[in-house]
């Protein structure tokens, strides 16, 4: 089992560093969104690991069971998905509008074009 | 009586389980993808009810039997008519039945 | 028994994920989705027999739900170009 | 078993991880994502999270997915080739970051310890308390709704605020000029328009279910809202979005976000103007688990309003745009 005691936590960081990666190495803007989505899911399953309880149960009151998992955890998480879906829309939005100014999505073509001296 | 119908149970949980597997490994081995979606529908439509029809059997008659119910309907419903929207889109979109295609040849519709 | 049949429902979803991975067309990743999806409408189906918690059977129904939408999202894009267009008569 | 479920879904999501990143397709890019999604949910479930695994499946699964599909139909299907951007400085970053995040996880408590710091403080409280304070089951409604009410209150507030940078943004409709929705030229789809008639009144009572039924089991507003909207979606994808829009004709959609957002906070005046402090339950009614129980119940109508109407005013807005570009796989690398 000592093997997999922290199984849960370093999963959680190889995602968000796989996200974190995304983002900062691709210069596709949908797919820098997407990478941050995948950063976000992972603080999400750390969160979420941290808050179960091994002879826990899900926080539900029922007859017959006495101990629960951590029920904080599970608030704070559920609205920062809503959070993030709002944080995707805009950001996607904002993809949207670049690719209407400036006819593309990829970053360093968005860079070179305002470098570019004279109207564009 | 109550053993008849735990044995009958287990029975088609076994079976579902073991459509499933079956469903999977053709999902991965058959050669093209119009053969392939019949792995795929195999374990939507009978891998699933039968695990499901084996749970309604253990929960005896509560909420949880309606529920399971509703799954199944669900299931049977949505599975196929999705299936069958792909199958058609896939045909659209260029692929040919009988031949496997490089991701470079499909079109967009 | 209940472990058997989640046992038989997670090597499903590893051969699908394989699927999903590999890929060839896109068509065959959207089936691998539409098939991982219902699994794991059965995993948790299960899950709920195998702790107690019936309460869990909400969010099959859910997930059930979810998955066909977004297989339908996804078609529609695909073969028209972008979702939520093409009207009907 | 419990622990294999979880290692086994844990390994499935971090491989899709790394083909969301190896992917240049950008359109299996996002399948994959929709996958990820649904093995995170799982993955909740399985870890006791059942309202958490809900909202994932509902929001990561479907509505990310749909916008992320759309906005890809505006912009550019394959990501440019990655030659001549130096990589070895974001691997060096990520390198070092992750080596250093591992190192500080030694310190944590192991993996469901019972004696672990976060079950000793505060959750101990809503636990034993949450049944006599409020006497409904669903300790994450319970916290969510009466303890916790500010900081859902902010939430609302900002996906209030979302909704209206996309306005901003992309403005409430503007169809280019001159574009109508384009006859279809593909054949059409019967079985699903059938199927779809009779699925999506189902979704709706669904949604009614998780709204009402959220403080007895896994549910709420959150929950509702976006299987709301999602059901409307599905008809808009099936039968057009010109038909969606009778449904519920945007003059209306338009002031929901702002009428889900009064209606949870008009009950925090209310509350004050009875004589309690803000959203202080206990003034609403002589019995204090009923006043508990009615103060949550119009805060979750406020809640499930709020994001039904701004996830679907969002998809609208996007789809909108849609209808009028249409871009070439080639003009990405322009």
């Amino acid at each position: 089992m000592s093997l997999f005691a922290h199984y849960n936590y370093h999963l959680a960081i190889i995602l968000a560093m796989i996200g974190f990666y995304t983002m900062i190495s691709r210069s596709n803007l949908v797919k820098k969104v997407i990478g941050l989505n995948v950063f976000q899911v992972s603080v999400f399953i750390l969160f979420i690991s941290i808050g179960v309880h091994e002879d826990g149960t899900v926080p539900i009151l029922r007859e017959g069971y006495e101990i629960y998992s951590n029920p904080l955890p599970h608030v704070l998480i559920l609205t920062a998905i809503v959070v993030g879906i709002a944080v995707t829309a805009v950001a996607l939005a904002l993809v949207v509008r670049i690719r209407e100014e400036y006819g593309t999505v990829e970053e360093d073509q968005v860079q070179a074009q305002d470098e570019e001296p004279g109207p564009t | 009586m109550a053993l008849a119908l735990d044995l009958l149970s287990w029975a088609l949980i076994l079976v579902g389980g073991a459509f499933g597997v079956i469903g999977g490994i053709g999902l991965l081995r058959l050669p093209d993808f119009f053969t392939r979606i019949h792995a795929g529908s195999v374990t939507d439509s009978m891998c699933a009810p039968c695990i499901i029809a084996g749970l309604m059997l253990q929960s005896g008659l509560t909420l949880v039997t309606v529920k399971l119910a509703f799954l199944i309907l669900f299931l049977l419903l949505t599975s196929p008519t999705a299936t069958h929207a792909l199958a058609k889109a896939a045909l659209h979109g260029g692929l040919v039945p009988g031949k496997e295609h490089s991701p470079a040849e499909e079109h967009r519709g | 028994m209940i472990v058997a049949a989640i046992l038989a429902i997670m090597i499903t979803m590893a051969l699908a994920v394989t699927r999903a991975l590999l890929g060839r067309t896109v068509y065959d990743r959207i089936l691998a989705v539409n098939v991982f999806g219902t699994k794991t409408v059965l995993l948790i189906a299960a899950l709920a027999f195998l702790t107690g918690r019936p309460d869990v059977l909400d969010i099959a129904l859910a997930y059930a739900l979810i998955n066909f939408i977004g297989v339908i999202a996804v078609l529609r894009y695909f073969e028209y170009g972008a979702a939520g267009e093409g009207e009907a008569e | 078993m419990d622990t294999l479920v979880d290692i086994l879904l844990l390994a499935f999501i971090a491989i899709c991880a790394i083909a969301i990143l190896r992917l240049r397709d950008l359109f299996a890019v996002t399948m994959m994502f929709g996958l990820f999604s649904f093995i995170a949910a799982g993955l909740f479930a399985t870890m006791h999270a059942l309202d958490v695994a809900f909202t994932e499946a509902a929001v990561g699964a479907g509505i990310a997915t749909i916008l992320i599909l759309v906005t890809l139909g505006q912009t550019a299907r394959r990501e440019k080739s990655q030659a001549g951007r130096n990589v070895l400085l974001p691997l060096l970053v990520v390198w070092v970051t992750g080596a250093v995040l591992i190192y500080g996880t030694a310190d944590l408590p192991v993996f469901g310890d019972p004696q672990a710091p976060a079950h000793l403080h505060v959750a101990p409280y809503y636990i034993e308390n949450t049944r006599e304070h409020i006497g409904i089951p669903n300790m994450v409604a319970a916290v969510l709704a009466s303890y916790r009410a500010y900081d859902t209150l902010g939430e609302v507030v900002v996906v209030f605020a979302a909704v209206l940078g996309v306005i901003a943004l992309l403005g409430l409709r503007r169809r280019p000029a001159g574009v109508e929705a384009r006859p279809r030229d593909l054949e059409e789809h019967q079985v699903l328009k059938v199927v779809a008639k009779m699925i999506v009144p189902v979704i709706l009572l669904f949604a009614l279910y998780v709204q009402f039924h959220g403080e007895y089991s896994p549910g709420g507003g959150f929950q509702a809202g976006v299987i709301f909207a999602a059901a409307i979606i599905l008809y808009a994808l099936v039968f057009g979005l010109d038909t969606a829009r009778q449904v519920i004709p945007p003059r209306i959609l338009g002031w929901l976000p702002a009428v889900g957002v009064l209606i949870f906070g008009c009950t925090g005046v209310l509350t004050q103007l009875l004589g309690g402090n803000y959203l202080d339950y206990y003034v609403l009614a002589e019995n204090p688990q009923t006043a508990q129980q009615l103060g949550i119940l119009m805060i979750e109508i406020g809640v499930g309003v709020t994001v039904a109407s701004v996830m679907l005013l969002i998809y609208f807005i996007f789809a909108e745009r849609a209808l009028g570009t249409r871009t070439d796989d080639g003009e990405a690398g322009r």
